[in-house]
């Protein structure tokens, strides 16, 4: 008998394996819901599946009586994008910022505590600051969404610029490079695969962020849809809104993932990756 | 039966006695007084509080008419309002900025709870000036940042309740254009009850109704006791007896069970259920498998009742209130 | 005229001497191996030289003028590591410089300019063996095809001296001597004068023209950094011991193959 | 003239940039409040520095009249206990996890694809279900901050296990090791100093957990305090509790990274950081 | 009797033969290098022998048994890189294997049997010369005293057969030939059979009391992975080899201050 670190399931194994835990949860949802369903039919905690059936088709299929619209899309249109103006002018500040601080010591000196203090402060707590200095409309959602994640990436391609190997600032400076030269052709071509990275890393920070604000005020979003049907405990919304968002964070990493891989197919190979 | 019970309540003008009662000891004594033990517990978040009700962690919750119609009831969990406390009477209120009537609202967006009894309001104040929820854009905003809401620029028209709303009013610009003093005895605070537990139990309505008129008794009076129970209230909902009063003065609390009793038994309580269940169906907060308004149905004294009466989820019922009165507790 | 002259350097560190009394002066198109015990400050002597760091005391004279106090193009580089571009292609990692040079503010060049650059960065790539490789990555090269490329890189700038901190120390022993040919080679046809930093001794007989041997001479075994390092030996190194060796390691040296087949036929 | 990547400032000149914001801040905070006392003087967007002090010292040294407590500082301890909880339990969770699914090909196999997906999942999107299900007691603020933080440390020392070098894992065989020795003597010993580099990461992401349950149901905390006033625009409360969380924030990340240095001489060592 | 067969053992990795027709007996006490053109499949050689990959065809036998699958306390191993604990002083390094081996559950060692294990473990530490270091991580040693501790921790467990994967490889050409003079010394005095992974044919030819080497016999153009390497030379190295290899060898080294002293007293 080998050891259990030298054994490893074969690929189809290892499949099943995987899918074992979602089917075990499934079920044991199912279990709890016909329990409760038993004790009282309208109960709206733990729906049967069919009456999630009927709010999927209700939410994402026909349009809403009040609006017109179809809510799911709509709701996922505006919370797209909200999240990727937040996002994306969080990575636009974070290169920025992280590569100015990363690379010259004087701005670093000056702004690198004052970054790492606005990291520490919890965004949900200056929600009323935000407010009245931005409005309750789209832009202090997106506010919000990148006072909570730009923090985080400044510093982390600050001190991905600092971790270059001064072998290559030096080697850049005998070819006759200038300081912004430096920052042009060496400096942020080799960050911004790191960019990226930062950006799928703080993206469950960005769609925390994101439900918060929509909680708080807005007309629509995949947030707002949650937080309000919560009025009446309709958790045959709730629950397919949850899953909905975990695959709509699922497949903006995979995007980035893909992405990242094809533009910077040297930064994976360098990594050992593959191509 | 049981003896331990748990009982939910929530910061608000009208339901402050709950806190006081259980620090004074007055829950716990009502309920050494019946042999039963009652847990009085605080949250933070209405709707919270009642989803807990509704999923059965507690047996007791207090909420208005119109939640306890679209949460529980319509949730199947068959409700009974043991304790009507007040209804609000100019507690709730529309505020616009700058413009001072309730005209104007028309074309604004108009930032409130969406679904409570703020868009309840909102409803039957447009119903006064034949206007409709299409002439404006409601936008949905969290009651805790009300107040931070209304201080920015783009906010010009919300609905909210006290205290929020004297905070609101206090600044500058600021105009009341409507208040639920103009729908007296629509938007009403109560204690729910689930009534299967009630049922089996009426222990737990003797003790809650007892407790409760007791602590009315008290803070109904001007004298030390009644003062000292008053500042407590305003202290644990963060403002001072100033506050508190002020708000109390825009709130028909029924002190007396009798009021009580009488304001339940009135046919314009009925009326008043039609009213909020009609919003609550075009809104479709009865849930998707409701046909019409009267889709649930509803019990009140004397036999009246309004809805599907095979479908019975929410129940007024005023005979532990009446024990009140009669001082049989 | 003397290229590079240093007139009684120090080097501190807060309160650890790490050179002291560097006297020494180098003329063009000379090959200055650097040998000494790990530590002695060999690399610390180099970055002097690159603009990194300057003398605590002393100067250092560069065609009479003091040197200039950060790296520029007159000096290039090569380090044991991290000597080029990652995100660059091989072609890229040569072509930079030049773009550099040429275009100040958007560090590119385009058309006709790029077209000539191209060629020039081609012919110094063909001249190191890396003609085949000009869309490669880095990663994708073996240890001397990247130190090969280094090499390139700093050579297609033309500088005047050439500075080489231990540049084989990573590479294999096969490898490391086609890398000596290579700079040899290259040492000879640019007129170029080398600094460069070696553990190996052989390494440092076999290549220069004149050997620095840095070592403490004066020892506080109670304050280990109150003395520091200076040039102890200065050799010139003629040819003769060059061809020694060279015979003496092709003796030893064979591919496994043939001499296998050299074993087979005599056994 | 050097090159702008070649000038460093000196210690002090380094120190006294790094305050300048700070200044400018003040500075601005100060104009700004000047400016709306002026046009109101109840406005409490912005206190005077005045307010503010006099909020500190009825929050931070006058006993409450209400329950004879000093409110700061029980709200402090009761926010610190959950965290406390919460990222401890999620430590444990995560080193318990993440080594088992490091090590353990045939585990990674059936509970990756769980851990994944969990780890994609909003935790605030799933508020009302955890109140639901954990009720509002002590255990759903712990529960929500271990539901958010440790299916992050999961990953992170799953990943780290797998990237300990294979060479090890076989030595530690060549001198005889079994699965767990392996684990005990080997894997563990070397993740712990991870473990805490994960838990300083994630000590942001519990600070909001921690304040959006606190919000929601609670009797005493930070998160809670700040929720209560702010339906009154009270800033003079908000503002020094948002300090004081920022501060409590720092302190504890200096804690760790102090408690790392101490326990595990090796790990600093080896990664350059001195002694 | 012979202690390793190979019997026609192939490894195939998918449609890529690695090595084919694997032949081999090595007994007691040999001391076998391995050399070969990278990617020829010297590693996985040695993999097989660890237990850490099966032969695709053919068998491993192991004094007459089939070869555990597994590695196993009878194998050690020094790989070129990672071969010690970081997080563990130079002494429990070596501890380790014996706390492993008497304390299943806990794999620690308390009062007398710690102490007992304690003292082995210094006493080989001593013969590697490692005895001032005990409390030192790893990180605090340079490259070589790292690849001595390998050594130390695999001897302690007095296996029979010991595997060195390019041991040697990343240390500097000085620290090389003493750690050379080491394992020949631990080899001599424990009886081991070695087996040695090199890319210097010099140190192969040199260390080795057999040399095997590693090569592709058969190439197709079209399918490079269609064949697999096998050993092409397996030759006997005498004894007056290493003592000719030794000789010229000492004539090229010595440490920078007496050879500079030499060639003073000279010039
Ligand atoms: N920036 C610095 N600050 C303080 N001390 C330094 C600094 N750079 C180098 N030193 C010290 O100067 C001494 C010489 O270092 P240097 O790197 O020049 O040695 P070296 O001869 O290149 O060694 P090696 O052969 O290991 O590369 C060392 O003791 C080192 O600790
Ligand atoms: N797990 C594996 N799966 C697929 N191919 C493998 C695997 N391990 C090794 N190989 C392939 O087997 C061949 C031999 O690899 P091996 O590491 O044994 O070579 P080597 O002779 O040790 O090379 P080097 O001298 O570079 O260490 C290589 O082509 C490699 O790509
Ligand atoms: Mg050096
Ligand atoms: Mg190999």
């Amino acid at each position: 008998m080998k050891r259990l670190i030298n054994l490893r399931p074969s690929r189809s194994t290892g499949i099943l394996l995987g899918l074992l835990p979602f089917v075990v949860l499934l079920v044991v949802y199912l279990a709890g819901s016909q329990a409760r369903l038993a004790d009282n039919p309208n109960d709206k905690l733990l729906p049967a599946f069919s009456s999630l059936g009927d709010a999927v088709e209700r939410m994402a299929l026909e349009p809403s009586k009040r609006s017109g619209d179809i809510l799911l899309w709509t709701d996922t249109a505006a919370s797209l994008q909200r999240l990727g103006l937040g996002v994306g002018i969080s990575a636009l500040i974070g290169l920025v910022f992280g590569v100015a601080l990363g690379t010259v010591p004087y701005l670093r000196a000056g702004l690198s505590p004052l970054v790492s203090s606005l990291s520490l402060i919890p965004p949900l707590a200056l929600l009323p600051i935000l407010f009245i200095v931005f409005g309750l409309g789209e832009l202090s959602k997106v506010v919000l969404i990148v006072f909570g994640v730009a923090p985080f990436i400044i510093r982390d391609l600050q001190q991905r610029a600092q971790e270059l190997p001064a072998e290559l600032l030096v080697k850049a400076q005998t070819l006759g490079a200038s300081t912004w030269q430096i920052i042009l052709r060496v400096v942020v071509p080799q960050l911004l695969p790191r960019l990226l990275d930062a950006v799928r890393l703080s993206l469950g920070a960005a769609w925390l962020f994101l439900i918060a604000a929509e909680a708080i005020a807005a007309t629509d979003g995949l947030g707002y849809r949650i937080f309000l049907v919560r009025r009446y405990l309709a958790m045959d919304v709730v629950l397919p809104y949850v899953v909905w968002i975990t695959l709509l964070a699922y497949l903006t990493d995979l995007l980035l993932r893909i992405a990242s891989r094809r533009a910077f197919r040297w930064y994976h190979q360098l990594n050992g990756e593959g191509n | 039966a049981k003896d331990k019970f748990r009982v939910a309540w929530s910061i608000y003008v009208g339901w402050m006695p709950w806190g006081y009662g259980e620090q004074a000891g007055i829950v716990k004594k009502w309920g050494d007084k019946y042999g039963i033990d009652i847990e009085v517990v605080q949250i933070n978040d209405y709707i919270e509080s009642i989803n807990q009700y509704t999923a059965g962690a507690f047996d007791a919750c207090v909420m208005t008419n119109m939640d306890a119609l679209t949460i529980p009831a319509a949730g199947g969990v068959d409700s009974t309002a043991l304790i009507v406390g007040d209804f609000s009477n100019g507690n709730d209120g529309i505020v616009l900025k700058d413009k001072s009537t309730l005209a104007d609202i028309k074309g604004q967006s108009v930032n409130l709870v969406e679904l409570s009894v703020s868009h309840y309001l909102l409803a039957r104040a447009l119903d006064s000036i034949g206007a409709s929820e299409q002439d404006l854009t409601v936008v949905n905003t969290s009651d805790a940042d009300m107040v931070a809401a209304y201080a920015s620029p783009d906010v010009t028209a919300v609905v909210t309740w006290n205290p929020l709303l004297s905070e609101i009013l206090a600044m500058p610009n600021a105009n009341k254009v409507f208040d639920s003093s103009r729908i007296p005895g629509e938007i009403i605070d109560m204690l729910v009850v689930n009534s299967d537990t009630l049922k089996a139990n009426p222990k737990l309505g003797k003790a809650l109704t007892g407790a409760w008129f007791e602590i009315m008794a008290t803070m109904s009076k001007d004298d030390a006791a009644g003062i000292a129970a008053r500042t407590e209230m305003a202290k644990a909902s963060g403002t001072d007896m100033a506050g508190y009063d002020a708000q109390l003065a825009t709130t028909k609390m029924f002190y007396n069970a009798a009021d009580a009793v009488a304001f339940t038994q009135s046919a314009d309580l009925v009326q008043t259920m039609a009213h909020v269940a009609k919003f609550s169906f075009d809104h479709g907060l009865l849930g998707e498998g409701a046909a019409d308004a009267g889709f649930i149905g509803m019990a009140f004294p004397g036999g009246k009742t309004l809805g599907d009466g095979a479908n019975t989820k929410l129940r007024f019922d005023a005979t532990y209130m009446q024990l009140a009165a009669d001082g049989k507790l | 005229m003397a290229r590079i002259a240093f007139n009684n350097v120090w080097k501190e560190y807060g309160d650890q001497v790490v050179l002291e009394r560097l006297n020494l002066t180098v003329g063009d198109g000379e090959f200055c191996t650097v040998v000494g015990a790990s530590g002695c400050g060999k690399t610390t002597f180099l970055r002097m030289l690159l603009g990194q760091e300057s003398p605590t005391r002393g100067r250092i004279l560069l065609d009479g003028e003091p040197l200039p106090a950060e790296p520029g193009r007159d000096r290039g580089i090569v380090f044991q590591r991290y000597s080029v571009f990652p995100h660059l292609t091989v072609l890229n990692n040569v072509l930079l410089g030049l773009e550099l040079k040429d275009a100040p503010l958007t560090a590119r060049l385009f058309g006709r300019a790029r077209r000539q650059a191209r060629d020039k960065a081609i012919q110094m790539l063909d001249a190191v063996g890396l003609g085949q490789a000009l869309d490669k990555y880095p990663s994708a090269l073996s240890g001397g095809m990247q130190q090969r490329l280094a090499l390139a890189q700093s050579l297609v700038m033309e500088p005047r001296i050439l500075l080489l901190d231990e540049p084989f120390g990573a590479l294999d022993p096969g490898i490391r001597s086609d890398m000596h040919r290579l700079v040899l080679d290259l040492w000879r046809k640019l007129g170029l004068t080398v600094f460069m930093i070696t553990h190996d001794l052989e390494e440092g007989f076999y290549l220069g023209t004149r050997l620095l041997v840095f070592d403490k001479l004066r020892v506080d075994p109670q304050a280990p950094g109150a003395y520091g390092a200076s040039i102890t030996y200065d050799l010139p190194v003629g040819a003769t011991e060059r061809r020694l060796y060279e015979d003496i390691r092709d003796d030893v040296r064979a591919t496994p193959r043939a001499l296998a087949a050299a074993v087979d036929a005599a056994g």
